[in-house]
Protein backbone atom coordinates (compact mmCIF):
# COMPACT_ATOMS: atom_id res chain seq x y z
CA UNK A 1 0.00 0.00 0.00
CA UNK A 2 1.43 3.32 -0.56
CA UNK A 3 2.06 5.49 2.17
CA UNK A 4 0.90 8.88 1.66
CA UNK A 5 -1.07 10.76 -0.95
CA UNK A 6 -2.86 13.98 -0.96
CA UNK A 7 -5.16 15.67 -3.33
CA UNK A 8 -7.31 19.27 -4.12
CA UNK A 9 -10.47 19.99 -5.55
CA UNK A 10 -11.71 23.16 -6.62
CA UNK A 11 -15.12 23.48 -6.99
CA UNK A 12 -18.08 25.95 -7.74
CA UNK A 13 -21.24 25.62 -4.93
CA UNK A 14 -23.84 23.92 -8.52
CA UNK A 15 -26.05 21.09 -6.86
CA UNK A 16 -24.91 19.36 -10.35
CA UNK A 17 -20.99 18.75 -8.41
CA UNK A 18 -22.66 16.97 -5.72
CA UNK A 19 -22.82 13.64 -7.50
CA UNK A 20 -19.22 14.50 -8.51
CA UNK A 21 -17.65 16.29 -5.25
CA UNK A 22 -18.43 12.68 -3.52
CA UNK A 23 -17.54 10.36 -6.81
CA UNK A 24 -14.04 11.92 -6.93
CA UNK A 25 -13.45 11.62 -3.33
CA UNK A 26 -14.45 7.90 -3.34
CA UNK A 27 -12.58 7.47 -6.37
CA UNK A 28 -9.58 8.71 -4.51
CA UNK A 29 -10.40 6.65 -1.10
CA UNK A 30 -10.00 3.08 -3.52
CA UNK A 31 -6.09 3.97 -3.02
CA UNK A 32 -6.58 2.76 0.69
CA UNK A 33 -7.83 -0.64 -0.54
CA UNK A 34 -11.30 0.03 1.61
CA UNK A 35 -14.28 -2.43 1.78
CA UNK A 36 -17.12 -1.58 -0.30
CA UNK A 37 -19.11 -0.45 2.97
CA UNK A 38 -16.26 2.26 3.70
CA UNK A 39 -16.32 3.82 0.28
CA UNK A 40 -19.92 4.40 0.42
CA UNK A 41 -19.48 5.51 4.11
CA UNK A 42 -16.87 8.38 2.97
CA UNK A 43 -19.01 9.30 -0.16
CA UNK A 44 -22.17 9.97 2.31
CA UNK A 45 -20.53 12.14 4.40
CA UNK A 46 -19.36 14.07 1.57
CA UNK A 47 -22.28 14.59 0.32
CA UNK A 48 -23.74 15.68 3.66
CA UNK A 49 -20.69 18.55 3.60
CA UNK A 50 -20.62 19.74 -0.09
CA UNK A 51 -24.54 20.16 -0.23
CA UNK A 52 -24.37 21.97 2.94
CA UNK A 53 -21.91 24.32 1.21
CA UNK A 54 -24.30 24.35 -1.99
CA UNK A 55 -26.95 25.11 0.29
CA UNK A 56 -26.62 26.91 3.25
CA UNK A 57 -22.96 28.68 2.48
CA UNK A 58 -23.67 30.44 -0.37
CA UNK A 59 -27.95 31.00 -0.29
CA UNK A 60 -27.73 33.53 -2.86
CA UNK A 61 -24.41 33.47 -4.84
CA UNK A 62 -22.40 30.54 -6.76
CA UNK A 63 -19.25 30.88 -4.34
CA UNK A 64 -16.45 28.36 -4.17
CA UNK A 65 -15.60 24.88 -2.20
CA UNK A 66 -12.63 23.08 -1.89
CA UNK A 67 -11.92 19.49 -0.99
CA UNK A 68 -8.81 18.28 0.20
CA UNK A 69 -8.46 14.81 0.88
CA UNK A 70 -5.37 13.10 2.33
CA UNK A 71 -4.34 9.28 2.31
CA UNK A 72 -1.71 8.45 5.43
CA UNK A 73 -1.14 5.16 6.34
CA UNK A 74 -4.64 3.34 6.55
CA UNK A 75 -6.51 6.95 7.57
CA UNK A 76 -8.46 9.38 5.17
CA UNK A 77 -8.54 12.74 6.23
CA UNK A 78 -11.22 15.01 4.27
CA UNK A 79 -11.40 18.71 4.71
CA UNK A 80 -14.74 20.59 2.87
CA UNK A 81 -14.46 24.29 3.12
CA UNK A 82 -16.31 27.16 1.95
CA UNK A 83 -15.80 30.75 2.51
CA UNK A 84 -19.53 31.50 2.96
CA UNK A 85 -21.98 32.78 5.44
CA UNK A 86 -20.59 30.94 8.45
CA UNK A 87 -22.32 28.88 11.27
CA UNK A 88 -23.24 31.15 14.10
CA UNK A 89 -23.60 28.29 16.90
CA UNK A 90 -21.91 24.96 16.05
CA UNK A 91 -23.09 23.11 18.89
CA UNK A 92 -26.45 23.94 17.89
CA UNK A 93 -25.72 23.25 14.31
CA UNK A 94 -25.03 19.46 15.11
CA UNK A 95 -27.89 18.79 17.00
CA UNK A 96 -29.86 15.80 15.02
CA UNK A 97 -33.20 17.31 13.21
CA UNK A 98 -31.93 20.81 13.39
CA UNK A 99 -32.29 23.14 10.32
CA UNK A 100 -31.97 26.80 9.81
CA UNK A 101 -33.51 25.95 5.88
CA UNK A 102 -36.79 25.73 4.66
CA UNK A 103 -35.98 23.86 2.22
CA UNK A 104 -38.11 20.54 2.47
CA UNK A 105 -35.17 18.09 1.78
CA UNK A 106 -33.19 19.26 4.33
CA UNK A 107 -33.80 17.11 7.43
CA UNK A 108 -31.42 18.70 9.68
CA UNK A 109 -29.67 15.05 9.90
CA UNK A 110 -26.33 16.27 7.51
CA UNK A 111 -24.23 16.85 10.56
CA UNK A 112 -25.04 13.58 12.23
CA UNK A 113 -24.90 11.51 9.32
CA UNK A 114 -20.96 13.00 8.82
CA UNK A 115 -21.14 11.50 12.70
CA UNK A 116 -22.32 8.30 12.30
CA UNK A 117 -20.34 7.60 9.27
CA UNK A 118 -16.85 8.87 10.17
CA UNK A 119 -15.07 8.47 12.69
CA UNK A 120 -14.27 12.13 13.82
CA UNK A 121 -15.78 15.47 12.85
CA UNK A 122 -14.53 18.64 13.44
CA UNK A 123 -16.28 22.18 12.22
CA UNK A 124 -14.47 24.96 12.23
CA UNK A 125 -16.75 28.25 11.28
CA UNK A 126 -16.49 31.95 11.34
CA UNK A 127 -19.85 33.92 10.27
CA UNK A 128 -19.32 35.62 7.26
CA UNK A 129 -15.66 34.38 6.72
CA UNK A 130 -16.45 30.18 5.92
CA UNK A 131 -17.00 27.03 7.78
CA UNK A 132 -14.71 23.96 7.88
CA UNK A 133 -15.46 20.56 8.17
CA UNK A 134 -12.71 18.04 8.52
CA UNK A 135 -13.67 14.39 8.65
CA UNK A 136 -11.64 11.33 9.64
CA UNK A 137 -11.85 7.94 8.86
CA UNK A 138 -9.73 4.62 9.51
CA UNK A 139 -10.18 1.97 6.48
CA UNK A 140 -9.67 -1.51 7.84
CA UNK A 141 -7.14 -3.38 6.79
CA UNK A 142 -7.76 -5.98 4.56
CA UNK A 143 -5.93 -8.93 3.52
CA UNK A 144 -5.85 -10.35 -0.42
CA UNK B 1 -32.74 10.11 -11.36
CA UNK B 2 -35.42 8.43 -12.64
CA UNK B 3 -39.17 7.21 -11.12
CA UNK B 4 -41.71 4.36 -12.47
CA UNK B 5 -44.90 4.38 -11.43
CA UNK B 6 -47.13 0.93 -11.37
CA UNK B 7 -50.37 1.42 -10.44
CA UNK B 8 -52.19 -1.94 -9.13
CA UNK B 9 -55.52 -2.06 -7.34
CA UNK B 10 -55.15 0.08 -4.30
CA UNK B 11 -51.49 0.04 -4.22
CA UNK B 12 -48.99 1.84 -6.32
CA UNK B 13 -45.30 1.20 -6.39
CA UNK B 14 -42.73 3.95 -7.28
CA UNK B 15 -39.37 2.87 -8.55
CA UNK B 16 -36.70 4.90 -8.01
CA UNK B 17 -33.33 4.95 -10.01
CA UNK B 18 -30.28 6.65 -9.82
CA UNK B 19 -28.90 8.99 -7.22
CA UNK B 20 -31.07 10.61 -4.35
CA UNK B 21 -29.71 13.86 -3.42
CA UNK B 22 -30.26 17.98 -3.08
CA UNK B 23 -29.29 17.88 -6.62
CA UNK B 24 -32.10 15.60 -7.68
CA UNK B 25 -34.74 15.93 -4.52
CA UNK B 26 -37.01 18.59 -6.55
CA UNK B 27 -37.53 16.44 -8.84
CA UNK B 28 -38.36 13.46 -7.11
CA UNK B 29 -40.49 15.49 -5.23
CA UNK B 30 -42.67 16.56 -8.22
CA UNK B 31 -42.90 13.15 -9.20
CA UNK B 32 -44.18 11.49 -6.49
CA UNK B 33 -46.61 14.48 -6.05
CA UNK B 34 -47.89 13.61 -9.15
CA UNK B 35 -48.67 9.86 -8.37
CA UNK B 36 -49.97 10.69 -5.37
CA UNK B 37 -52.61 13.09 -6.47
CA UNK B 38 -53.80 10.83 -9.34
CA UNK B 39 -54.13 7.82 -7.55
CA UNK B 40 -55.13 9.20 -4.26
CA UNK B 41 -57.07 6.01 -3.02
CA UNK B 42 -53.97 3.95 -3.12
CA UNK B 43 -51.27 2.99 -0.44
CA UNK B 44 -47.80 4.27 -2.06
CA UNK B 45 -44.93 1.42 -1.99
CA UNK B 46 -41.43 3.01 -2.59
CA UNK B 47 -39.27 0.29 -3.86
CA UNK B 48 -35.68 1.20 -3.87
CA UNK B 49 -34.08 -1.17 -5.41
CA UNK B 50 -32.52 0.72 -7.92
CA UNK B 51 -31.37 3.51 -5.97
CA UNK B 52 -27.95 3.41 -5.51
CA UNK B 53 -27.42 6.22 -3.18
CA UNK B 54 -29.34 8.61 -0.76
CA UNK B 55 -27.78 11.13 1.63
CA UNK B 56 -30.36 13.20 4.06
CA UNK B 57 -31.86 14.78 1.44
CA UNK B 58 -33.43 12.33 0.62
CA UNK B 59 -35.08 12.08 4.17
CA UNK B 60 -36.82 15.08 3.85
CA UNK B 61 -38.13 14.07 1.05
CA UNK B 62 -39.98 10.63 1.96
CA UNK B 63 -41.11 12.51 4.89
CA UNK B 64 -42.64 15.24 3.31
CA UNK B 65 -44.29 12.55 0.94
CA UNK B 66 -45.51 10.58 3.68
CA UNK B 67 -47.42 13.38 5.00
CA UNK B 68 -48.95 14.72 2.31
CA UNK B 69 -50.08 11.06 1.58
CA UNK B 70 -51.57 10.85 5.61
CA UNK B 71 -53.34 13.79 4.32
CA UNK B 72 -55.59 11.63 1.99
CA UNK B 73 -55.74 8.94 4.70
CA UNK B 74 -53.64 6.62 2.96
CA UNK B 75 -49.96 5.04 3.94
CA UNK B 76 -46.54 4.61 2.66
CA UNK B 77 -43.95 2.03 2.66
CA UNK B 78 -40.68 1.23 2.05
CA UNK B 79 -38.74 -1.86 0.16
CA UNK B 80 -35.64 -2.90 -0.61
CA UNK B 81 -32.93 -0.61 0.23
CA UNK B 82 -29.59 -1.69 -0.23
CA UNK B 83 -27.48 -1.19 2.80
CA UNK B 84 -25.86 2.49 1.84
CA UNK B 85 -29.99 4.05 1.95
CA UNK B 86 -30.41 1.46 4.73
CA UNK B 87 -27.78 3.25 6.44
CA UNK B 88 -28.91 6.46 5.96
CA UNK B 89 -32.30 5.52 7.04
CA UNK B 90 -31.52 4.18 10.33
CA UNK B 91 -28.84 6.78 11.48
CA UNK B 92 -32.65 8.63 11.00
CA UNK B 93 -34.87 6.56 12.87
CA UNK B 94 -37.27 7.00 9.89
CA UNK B 95 -38.55 3.08 10.73
CA UNK B 96 -40.38 4.62 12.99
CA UNK B 97 -42.54 6.63 11.45
CA UNK B 98 -42.40 4.84 7.96
CA UNK B 99 -42.91 1.06 7.72
CA UNK B 100 -41.03 -0.92 5.63
CA UNK B 101 -42.16 -3.93 3.90
CA UNK B 102 -40.61 -7.40 2.41
CA UNK C 1 -28.25 21.08 -19.68
CA UNK C 2 -26.08 23.62 -17.29
CA UNK C 3 -24.40 26.01 -19.23
CA UNK C 4 -21.35 26.72 -17.61
CA UNK C 5 -19.02 24.74 -14.83
CA UNK C 6 -15.33 24.75 -14.00
CA UNK C 7 -13.23 22.55 -11.21
CA UNK C 8 -9.20 22.44 -10.45
CA UNK C 9 -7.87 19.63 -9.14
CA UNK C 10 -4.36 19.32 -7.71
CA UNK C 11 -2.47 16.01 -7.71
CA UNK C 12 1.25 14.68 -6.82
CA UNK C 13 3.08 13.31 -9.49
CA UNK C 14 2.61 9.75 -8.35
CA UNK C 15 1.83 7.08 -10.33
CA UNK C 16 -1.41 5.59 -9.05
CA UNK C 17 -2.98 8.94 -9.46
CA UNK C 18 -2.74 8.11 -13.57
CA UNK C 19 -6.10 6.53 -12.99
CA UNK C 20 -7.63 8.90 -10.31
CA UNK C 21 -7.06 11.72 -12.73
CA UNK C 22 -8.38 10.35 -15.97
CA UNK C 23 -12.01 9.16 -13.64
CA UNK C 24 -12.16 13.02 -12.23
CA UNK C 25 -12.22 14.18 -15.77
CA UNK C 26 -14.22 11.60 -17.41
CA UNK C 27 -16.76 11.98 -13.89
CA UNK C 28 -17.04 15.58 -14.27
CA UNK C 29 -17.56 15.88 -18.34
CA UNK C 30 -20.77 13.14 -17.83
CA UNK C 31 -22.56 16.56 -17.17
CA UNK C 32 -22.15 17.06 -20.87
CA UNK C 33 -24.23 14.32 -21.53
CA UNK C 34 -21.23 12.68 -24.13
CA UNK C 35 -21.25 9.29 -25.51
CA UNK C 36 -19.54 6.66 -24.55
CA UNK C 37 -16.49 6.87 -26.82
CA UNK C 38 -16.58 10.55 -25.87
CA UNK C 39 -15.86 9.80 -22.11
CA UNK C 40 -13.28 7.60 -23.44
CA UNK C 41 -11.44 9.42 -25.98
CA UNK C 42 -11.35 12.29 -23.00
CA UNK C 43 -10.11 9.84 -20.45
CA UNK C 44 -7.37 8.13 -22.45
CA UNK C 45 -6.14 12.16 -23.60
CA UNK C 46 -6.01 12.72 -19.84
CA UNK C 47 -4.34 9.45 -19.19
CA UNK C 48 -1.64 10.84 -21.61
CA UNK C 49 -0.89 14.34 -20.17
CA UNK C 50 -0.79 13.48 -16.75
CA UNK C 51 1.60 10.36 -17.10
CA UNK C 52 3.89 12.73 -19.46
CA UNK C 53 3.79 15.36 -16.17
CA UNK C 54 4.66 12.08 -13.55
CA UNK C 55 7.25 10.19 -16.14
CA UNK C 56 9.14 13.00 -18.02
CA UNK C 57 8.24 17.10 -15.78
CA UNK C 58 9.50 15.06 -12.31
CA UNK C 59 11.78 12.01 -13.80
CA UNK C 60 13.66 12.03 -10.20
CA UNK C 61 11.28 14.20 -7.52
CA UNK C 62 7.70 14.54 -6.56
CA UNK C 63 5.75 17.53 -7.77
CA UNK C 64 2.33 19.33 -8.41
CA UNK C 65 0.23 18.65 -11.24
CA UNK C 66 -2.94 21.39 -11.95
CA UNK C 67 -5.35 19.82 -13.60
CA UNK C 68 -8.38 22.46 -14.66
CA UNK C 69 -11.31 21.38 -17.03
CA UNK C 70 -14.07 23.52 -17.83
CA UNK C 71 -17.39 23.06 -19.35
CA UNK C 72 -19.29 25.49 -21.63
CA UNK C 73 -21.91 24.96 -24.19
CA UNK C 74 -20.95 21.41 -25.78
CA UNK C 75 -16.88 22.36 -25.41
CA UNK C 76 -15.13 20.43 -22.57
CA UNK C 77 -11.29 22.09 -21.63
CA UNK C 78 -9.01 19.99 -20.29
CA UNK C 79 -5.53 22.01 -19.22
CA UNK C 80 -2.80 19.81 -17.42
CA UNK C 81 -0.28 21.69 -16.02
CA UNK C 82 3.56 20.94 -14.23
CA UNK C 83 6.57 22.68 -13.02
CA UNK C 84 8.83 20.23 -13.92
CA UNK C 85 11.98 20.59 -16.69
CA UNK C 86 9.71 21.25 -19.06
CA UNK C 87 10.28 20.49 -23.53
CA UNK C 88 13.13 22.19 -25.21
CA UNK C 89 12.01 21.28 -28.64
CA UNK C 90 8.28 21.04 -28.71
CA UNK C 91 8.07 20.51 -32.85
CA UNK C 92 9.81 17.32 -32.38
CA UNK C 93 8.18 16.19 -28.95
CA UNK C 94 5.11 16.35 -31.14
CA UNK C 95 6.40 13.64 -33.90
CA UNK C 96 4.80 10.02 -33.28
CA UNK C 97 7.21 7.62 -31.80
CA UNK C 98 9.62 10.14 -30.75
CA UNK C 99 10.14 10.05 -26.77
CA UNK C 100 13.02 10.91 -24.86
CA UNK C 101 12.55 8.49 -22.13
CA UNK C 102 14.15 4.76 -22.20
CA UNK C 103 11.85 3.19 -20.28
CA UNK C 104 9.67 0.55 -22.89
CA UNK C 105 6.58 1.68 -21.65
CA UNK C 106 7.18 5.42 -23.25
CA UNK C 107 6.31 4.91 -27.10
CA UNK C 108 6.28 8.23 -27.75
CA UNK C 109 2.97 8.05 -29.11
CA UNK C 110 1.75 9.87 -26.21
CA UNK C 111 0.95 13.51 -27.86
CA UNK C 112 -0.05 11.53 -30.80
CA UNK C 113 -3.12 10.43 -28.95
CA UNK C 114 -3.92 13.23 -27.12
CA UNK C 115 -4.50 14.82 -30.98
CA UNK C 116 -6.20 12.15 -32.19
CA UNK C 117 -8.74 11.78 -29.63
CA UNK C 118 -9.31 15.36 -28.49
CA UNK C 119 -10.02 18.62 -31.44
CA UNK C 120 -7.34 20.63 -29.99
CA UNK C 121 -3.83 20.14 -28.45
CA UNK C 122 -2.01 23.55 -27.21
CA UNK C 123 1.71 22.68 -25.44
CA UNK C 124 2.68 25.67 -23.65
CA UNK C 125 6.55 25.00 -22.02
CA UNK C 126 9.34 26.74 -20.48
CA UNK C 127 12.29 25.38 -19.79
CA UNK C 128 12.97 23.95 -15.92
CA UNK C 129 9.89 26.20 -15.37
CA UNK C 130 7.25 23.60 -16.46
CA UNK C 131 4.60 22.67 -19.21
CA UNK C 132 1.34 23.33 -19.79
CA UNK C 133 -0.84 20.99 -22.13
CA UNK C 134 -4.69 22.65 -22.64
CA UNK C 135 -6.97 20.37 -24.92
CA UNK C 136 -10.00 21.06 -26.08
CA UNK C 137 -13.17 18.48 -27.07
CA UNK C 138 -16.78 19.09 -28.62
CA UNK C 139 -19.31 16.96 -27.14
CA UNK C 140 -22.26 15.75 -29.72
CA UNK C 141 -25.75 17.14 -28.41
CA UNK C 142 -27.61 13.99 -28.08
CA UNK C 143 -31.07 14.11 -27.97
CA UNK C 144 -33.39 12.20 -25.37
CA UNK D 1 -4.32 -5.54 -13.07
CA UNK D 2 -4.72 -9.45 -12.99
CA UNK D 3 -2.90 -11.76 -15.52
CA UNK D 4 -4.51 -15.09 -16.24
CA UNK D 5 -2.22 -17.34 -18.14
CA UNK D 6 -3.90 -21.12 -20.07
CA UNK D 7 -1.22 -22.51 -21.71
CA UNK D 8 -2.66 -25.59 -24.25
CA UNK D 9 -0.60 -27.37 -26.41
CA UNK D 10 1.47 -24.63 -28.56
CA UNK D 11 -0.35 -21.76 -27.47
CA UNK D 12 -0.52 -19.65 -24.36
CA UNK D 13 -3.44 -17.18 -24.12
CA UNK D 14 -2.79 -14.46 -21.86
CA UNK D 15 -6.46 -12.85 -20.56
CA UNK D 16 -5.71 -9.32 -19.31
CA UNK D 17 -7.49 -8.04 -16.36
CA UNK D 18 -8.18 -4.01 -15.30
CA UNK D 19 -6.42 -1.15 -16.96
CA UNK D 20 -3.09 -1.20 -18.77
CA UNK D 21 -1.21 2.43 -17.88
CA UNK D 22 2.14 3.30 -17.04
CA UNK D 23 1.17 2.32 -13.40
CA UNK D 24 0.07 -0.96 -14.22
CA UNK D 25 2.44 -1.61 -17.16
CA UNK D 26 5.67 -2.75 -15.03
CA UNK D 27 3.51 -5.60 -13.63
CA UNK D 28 2.07 -6.63 -16.91
CA UNK D 29 5.80 -6.55 -18.32
CA UNK D 30 7.35 -8.90 -15.62
CA UNK D 31 3.92 -11.23 -15.28
CA UNK D 32 4.17 -11.43 -19.21
CA UNK D 33 7.80 -12.25 -19.23
CA UNK D 34 7.20 -14.79 -17.10
CA UNK D 35 4.96 -17.22 -19.15
CA UNK D 36 6.94 -16.17 -22.13
CA UNK D 37 10.18 -17.43 -20.62
CA UNK D 38 8.08 -20.46 -19.02
CA UNK D 39 6.70 -21.54 -22.42
CA UNK D 40 9.17 -20.51 -24.89
CA UNK D 41 7.86 -23.33 -27.31
CA UNK D 42 4.74 -21.70 -27.67
CA UNK D 43 2.90 -18.94 -29.80
CA UNK D 44 1.32 -15.73 -27.46
CA UNK D 45 -2.18 -14.53 -27.68
CA UNK D 46 -3.12 -11.68 -25.60
CA UNK D 47 -6.97 -11.75 -25.31
CA UNK D 48 -7.87 -7.99 -24.17
CA UNK D 49 -11.45 -8.80 -23.58
CA UNK D 50 -11.03 -8.10 -19.98
CA UNK D 51 -8.92 -4.85 -20.28
CA UNK D 52 -10.89 -2.08 -19.76
CA UNK D 53 -8.07 1.04 -20.39
CA UNK D 54 -4.66 1.29 -22.38
CA UNK D 55 -3.49 4.48 -23.08
CA UNK D 56 -0.12 4.07 -24.95
CA UNK D 57 2.01 3.07 -22.20
CA UNK D 58 0.08 -0.20 -22.97
CA UNK D 59 2.07 0.09 -26.92
CA UNK D 60 4.99 -0.03 -25.61
CA UNK D 61 4.93 -2.86 -23.22
CA UNK D 62 3.50 -4.88 -26.00
CA UNK D 63 5.65 -4.03 -28.75
CA UNK D 64 8.92 -4.85 -26.22
CA UNK D 65 6.86 -8.55 -25.30
CA UNK D 66 6.67 -9.16 -29.39
CA UNK D 67 10.20 -8.38 -30.12
CA UNK D 68 11.02 -10.94 -26.98
CA UNK D 69 8.97 -14.03 -28.49
CA UNK D 70 10.47 -13.27 -32.03
CA UNK D 71 13.92 -14.03 -30.80
CA UNK D 72 12.37 -17.52 -29.29
CA UNK D 73 11.28 -17.81 -33.23
CA UNK D 74 7.72 -17.77 -31.83
CA UNK D 75 4.97 -15.34 -32.73
CA UNK D 76 2.35 -12.76 -30.94
CA UNK D 77 -1.04 -12.49 -31.77
CA UNK D 78 -4.02 -9.67 -30.33
CA UNK D 79 -7.37 -10.34 -29.65
CA UNK D 80 -10.60 -9.15 -28.49
CA UNK D 81 -9.32 -5.61 -27.67
CA UNK D 82 -12.15 -3.12 -26.94
CA UNK D 83 -13.63 0.32 -28.73
CA UNK D 84 -11.35 2.29 -26.26
CA UNK D 85 -8.16 0.05 -26.94
CA UNK D 86 -8.86 -0.95 -30.51
CA UNK D 87 -8.15 3.15 -30.56
CA UNK D 88 -5.22 3.22 -28.90
CA UNK D 89 -4.06 0.30 -31.66
CA UNK D 90 -5.14 2.21 -34.61
CA UNK D 91 -3.61 5.37 -33.79
CA UNK D 92 -0.28 3.91 -33.58
CA UNK D 93 -0.39 1.40 -36.78
CA UNK D 94 0.30 -1.32 -33.93
CA UNK D 95 -1.67 -3.73 -36.07
CA UNK D 96 1.06 -3.80 -39.03
CA UNK D 97 3.40 -5.57 -36.55
CA UNK D 98 1.62 -7.37 -34.08
CA UNK D 99 -1.65 -9.64 -36.15
CA UNK D 100 -5.22 -9.16 -34.60
CA UNK D 101 -6.98 -12.12 -34.76
CA UNK D 102 -10.40 -13.59 -33.59
N1 LIG E 1 -21.33 25.05 5.33
C1 LIG E 1 -22.27 25.66 6.09
N2 LIG E 1 -22.40 27.02 6.07
C2 LIG E 1 -23.34 27.63 6.82
N3 LIG E 1 -24.19 26.98 7.62
C3 LIG E 1 -24.13 25.64 7.69
C4 LIG E 1 -23.17 24.92 6.93
N4 LIG E 1 -23.34 23.60 7.21
C5 LIG E 1 -24.34 23.52 8.09
N5 LIG E 1 -24.83 24.73 8.39
C6 LIG E 1 -25.92 25.04 9.37
O1 LIG E 1 -26.09 23.92 10.23
C7 LIG E 1 -27.44 23.45 10.16
C8 LIG E 1 -27.49 21.96 10.35
O2 LIG E 1 -26.81 21.31 9.27
P1 LIG E 1 -27.17 19.79 8.89
O3 LIG E 1 -27.11 18.96 10.14
O4 LIG E 1 -26.30 19.37 7.77
O5 LIG E 1 -28.71 19.82 8.45
P2 LIG E 1 -29.41 20.43 7.15
O6 LIG E 1 -28.35 20.67 6.10
O7 LIG E 1 -30.38 19.39 6.75
O8 LIG E 1 -30.04 21.72 7.59
C9 LIG E 1 -27.94 23.93 8.81
O9 LIG E 1 -29.35 24.03 8.77
C10 LIG E 1 -27.26 25.29 8.68
O10 LIG E 1 -27.91 26.29 9.42
N1 LIG F 1 5.08 17.31 -19.22
C1 LIG F 1 6.26 17.13 -19.86
N2 LIG F 1 7.40 17.62 -19.31
C2 LIG F 1 8.59 17.44 -19.93
N3 LIG F 1 8.74 16.78 -21.11
C3 LIG F 1 7.64 16.27 -21.69
C4 LIG F 1 6.36 16.42 -21.12
N4 LIG F 1 5.46 15.82 -21.93
C5 LIG F 1 6.16 15.32 -22.98
N5 LIG F 1 7.48 15.61 -22.86
C6 LIG F 1 8.53 15.26 -23.84
O1 LIG F 1 7.93 14.98 -25.08
C7 LIG F 1 8.28 13.67 -25.53
C8 LIG F 1 7.15 13.04 -26.31
O2 LIG F 1 6.02 12.86 -25.48
P1 LIG F 1 4.94 11.75 -25.86
O3 LIG F 1 4.50 11.96 -27.27
O4 LIG F 1 3.85 11.80 -24.84
O5 LIG F 1 5.69 10.36 -25.80
P2 LIG F 1 6.30 9.53 -24.56
O6 LIG F 1 5.66 10.04 -23.28
O7 LIG F 1 5.91 8.13 -24.83
O8 LIG F 1 7.77 9.76 -24.55
C9 LIG F 1 8.65 12.92 -24.26
O9 LIG F 1 9.50 11.84 -24.50
C10 LIG F 1 9.32 14.03 -23.44
O10 LIG F 1 10.66 14.23 -23.84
Amino acid sequence: MKSKNIMELRLLSLSQNESFARSVVGAFATQLNPTLEEISDIKTAVSEAVTNAIVHAYPDTIGDIRIVAELSGNIIRVKVQDFGVGIRDIQQARQPFFSTANDESRSGMGFTVMETFMDEVIIDSTPAKGTTVEMKKSISKQDY
Amino acid sequence: MQIHVKHQSDIITAYLFGELDHHSAEEVKTKLDDAIRKYSDANLVLDLKNLSFMDSSGLGVLLGRYKKIKMYGKNMYIKNANKQVEKVFDVSGIYKIIKKIK
